[in-house]
């Protein structure tokens, strides 16, 4: 199910930590949907000297953590905020369907800290952490594997009233 | 004395390969392929090949194959799942007049609980389906045609491709029961032009208790067993892994096979056909003459009934059905020969010989001999034959 | 490593005994046992010894017990088939809120495609189904009630014979998937008072692709593989003869161990609980505390998340689950968890230990050591403990 | 299935064959429904001098008419009128459910070829055989083993629009 790189990812990640002065701190998720991650970066000459995060979730959204501050340690904030959700998976060698949205949970994290640095060296230090919690739902069904899962009338899980009412023959 | 078994479609052993195959994942690889660990992925891994090999077998691809327990719940599945999918588009849907009772029941079950109506389409005398009345058969209100690739009592093989075409053309769902073709003949779900197609794994040398349903990519059906992810969502409980590994290598094994069986089958039953018809008065050799499975021989006999005639033929070593093994316990005389219109009297008198690999042209001879003994003394004190 | 399989529920090594009784029926005696000839009721008869066992270790007659593909499929053909069977009667069936989801699936399926109305029935904190509450849901057009005997999830065991004594007495007839309890606790159908109970083979050693059906006699029920005669009609498919006969010798090995691998199983769960909960902090013991699974200890974890904790535990050799493969592979939150009032953000971090008769004391004392390094480690960097 | 008896009596049956001088016949069954017998009586000084049956049908409709001709040879007319179902089913250690309505038709077509004795006793020597073809079909499921067939809501097979109308729970 996972590849390797993900399990080693996942076992032994990089970076899991606080940076407690941290120039930036972005926050995506929800413990209440199984995923919640934030993003801690020490910003210097435009470069990310470091990286940091916390993670409650899954293998993926742990392993894509660890993958992301790897990713945007030593780069400078426009490279780090192209860090594409797709980049992420690939460098993990892919995710499960069913997790790739762990991916955009990461580079979303990041971004969210970036954007937090950014906001504070106009407004001064008091501004607060930035956090989003709608991107933890993925908007494709969950429950299969399935390349494009269809709406299932097969599936009475997440069929919301769609189901074979939908369906056409041909 | 010698044994003859020639009732290979009613079983068969499993294939000692397919055995082989299964048996580490009793034991040993037993985890469920559910679970979220290492070692439940090893056994998806497994399942996963096997779905592979008996797509390879039909030429679809993987994720159009589904596993299921038997022929009959693949039959129910496609029939009720795709007509009950699409109740938008309307209640009617079409069968042949000798499908197997898993899909004219399945069909019933439609008419009774979903005011679906059903068309049984009858046949000709050789078993036949007349692509033009199919054709005028589907109606505005027709979502499914359900008609089978080789039928279990008469071998007759239907011309697939023509009546698929024609719902295509149509805009309706095709479903084919090939549970008596797949391993027999060449099946390729896209010559063939059909959205669902059920196989059964014991006809292919795997165990009892396994089946698949092929079904176009993204057709949606609604299943017959809810429940979990299994299957994604398709078809609920536990995977029969074991079963699914060994019907993944009796595929393989099949699909290396199919030819130069085929060529066999076909020899033994001209000879068991030419004999029979040459050595026994007032026999008729029912279903298609040519358009048959290869393996497949079936007579019904003057002035005898089959059960009677299956026994002494079995006391003899040679081991026969009457055709269908629910309308002989029913005691019900068989619809399908009743289709083909067969004289009802004559057609108690059924016997059907399914030939497998290891059948020989003497066993078909062995079987001549018996046959003609056996039908001469039921009919030494046949009331009926007197006459 | 060491190696501490915890996940008995998920899967279970097919046992020796029942492994040897199914091997014959492959290869060898290997015939279809509706055959009308002797080598079939061979096979029948091993069928109907098969049939004795399981009916057996339930208490039941023979002819009550029904073989099937699952427990996903008992569960199935129970709810729809008892539902549909009594149409006119009413439209209503009550299923408690934390049944698996092969019966709350097939109760939706109802509700969809039967105009039927269904009652999700809530449960107490350690999730109990209130006798009362179902008494007051049980309306004049009800016609089933299913309450599961044991719950998976938080191992909760329902006092079933009050809650069927009530609906026995509205004249309504009660289903119990009993998946989790037969082969772990004495499972008696008429101490129990039920119409219908699921079982499935592997949960008893049996392999994947086993299951049965209890019906009491002469219960109607629509099939749900319509088709042939087999199962006197209740279920079409040729029978699954090598694991009904395993199914049976389980059974039977079964009924004469259960008390006293339930007594192993419950000194083992008291150690794994006492020492979780005394070595972890901030960790919920789920369901009942004492009227539960012999083998059953589930937990939510606060911090954490259920999957990584899995694989961890699962890297150091302790197999264990999240509760529910469905859930888990879906993604989504336990309903059983909400169900029972569990905060939503704990309910994430579930772990499911099932133990087996060949677990041992050290195992247990292992696994406490195990779960409380790893989680831990993984709340040393969640966001969630921190706050 | 079948007892060691009934499957004697099938393979070597007794008394199968046609008796040309025969002083009574009778018939039973019709060919279509898949059981026929037709029974020939020699009768002496009031007694089934000799019995012989002509049978199509299946292993239990031979057996029952080899059985009912060696029970009825011998006896008087009176005591061979008195041979019942059950006690043919019971001389062949039981039939399947669904075979017993066999059991029925072999001492039927005896009682018809000794009604057919006494008829042309009575009325000379141009009577017809007997015959009677409404016994062969039994008025209970011979779809199942069941000792009580239920009408059944489970069963398409012969579910006569009774089905699941008729079911009452409890
Ligand atoms: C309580 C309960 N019911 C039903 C099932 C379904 O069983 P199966 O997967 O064998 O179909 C399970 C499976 O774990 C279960 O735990
Ligand atoms: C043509 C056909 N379809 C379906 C079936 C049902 O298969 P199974 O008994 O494996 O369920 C059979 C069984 O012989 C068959 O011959
Ligand atoms: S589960 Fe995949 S589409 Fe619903
Ligand atoms: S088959 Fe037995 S009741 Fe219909």
């Amino acid at each position: 199910m996972y590849s390797q790189i993900v399990m080693d990812h996942f076992t032994n990640p990089r970076n899991a930590g606080v940076l407690e002065d941290a120039d930036g701190v972005g926050e995506v998720g929800n413990p209440v949907c199984g995923d919640m991650m934030t993003f801690y970066i020490k910003v210097r000459d435009g470069r990310l000297e470091d990286v940091k995060f916390n993670t409650f979730g899954c293998v993926a959204a742990i392993a894509v953590s660890s993958m992301v501050s790897e990713m945007a340690k030593g780069k400078t904030l426009e490279e780090a905020k192209k860090i594409t959700n797709k980049a992420v998976a690939d460098a993990l060698e892919g995710l499960p369907k069913n997790k790739l949205h762990c991916s955009n949970l990461g580079a979303e994290a990041l971004k969210l800290a970036i954007r937090n640095y950014e906001e504070k060296q106009a407004l001064g230090p008091s501004s607060h952490l930035q956090s989003a919690s709608s991107a933890s739902k993925p908007d494709y069904c969950t429950h299969c594997d399935t390349e494009e899962p269809v709406g299932a009338a097969f599936c009475m899980e997440c069929d919301n009233d769609t189901g074979c009412e939908l369906i056409e023959v041909k | 004395m010698k044994r003859v078994y020639l009732d290979h479609a009613s079983a068969t052993p499993v294939r000692r390969e397919a055995l082989e195959a299964m048996m580490p994942y009793f034991a040993e690889a037993f985890e469920n392929p559910s679970s979220v660990y290492d070692r439940g992925f090893a056994i998806k891994a497994a399942v996963d090949e096997a779905r592979e090999k008996v797509a390879s077998l039909i030429h679809a691809k993987p994720k159009e194959v589904l596993f299921t327990s038997s022929g009959a719940e693949s039959n129910n599945l496609a029939v009720k799942g795709a007509a009950l999918a699409n109740l938008r588009k309307g209640r009617h849907i079409i069968v042949s007049a000798i499908e197997h009772h898993s899909v004219l029941n399945a069909a019933r079950y439609l008419e009774r609980f979903h005011d679906f109506e059903v068309t049984f389409l009858p046949v000709t005398e050789t078993g036949l389906v007349d692509p033009e009345r199919l054709r005028r058969a589907i109606t505005d209100d027709t979502v499914l045609v359900s008609i089978m690739h080789g039928n279990n009592e008469i071998g007759t093989l239907q011309s697939v491709a023509e009546l698929s075409a024609i719902c295509r053309e149509k805009g309706v769902l095709f479903h084919t029961d090939a549970v008596a073709t797949v391993g027999q003949v060449p099946v390729d779900v896209e010559a063939l032009g059909v959205d669902l197609l059920s196989l059964s794994g014991p006809a292919l040398g795997a165990p009892k208790g396994t089946g698949a349903l092929f079904f176009r990519d993204r057709l949606r059906f609604v299943p017959l067993i809810h429940g979990g992810i299994q299957e994604n969502g398709r078809r609920a409980g536990t995977e029969n892994v074991p079963g699914i590994v060994a019907l993944g290598k009796a595929a393989e094994l099949a699909q290396g096979e199919l030819e130069k069986k085929a060529a066999h089958l076909q020899t033994l039953r001209h000879a068991l056909v030419e004999g029979v018809l040459g050595a026994v008065p007032r026999v008729h050799h029912t279903g298609h003459p040519e358009q048959r499975l290869p393996g497949h021989a079936s007579f019904c006999f003057e002035g005898v009934e089959g059960e009677a005639l299956i026994f002494l033929l079995a006391q003899n070593g040679v081991y026969a059905s009457t055709g269908s093994a629910c309308a002989s316990k029913a005691l019900k005389t068989s619809p399908v020969l009743i289709a083909i219109g067969m004289d009802a009297a004559v057609a108690q008198g059924s016997v059907v010989f399914t030939l497998g690999p290891d059948n020989t042209l003497d066993e078909a001879t062995y079987t001549v001999d018996v046959l003609t003994k056996v039908v001469d003394r039921l009919r030494s004190f046949s009331p009926v034959w007197r006459k």
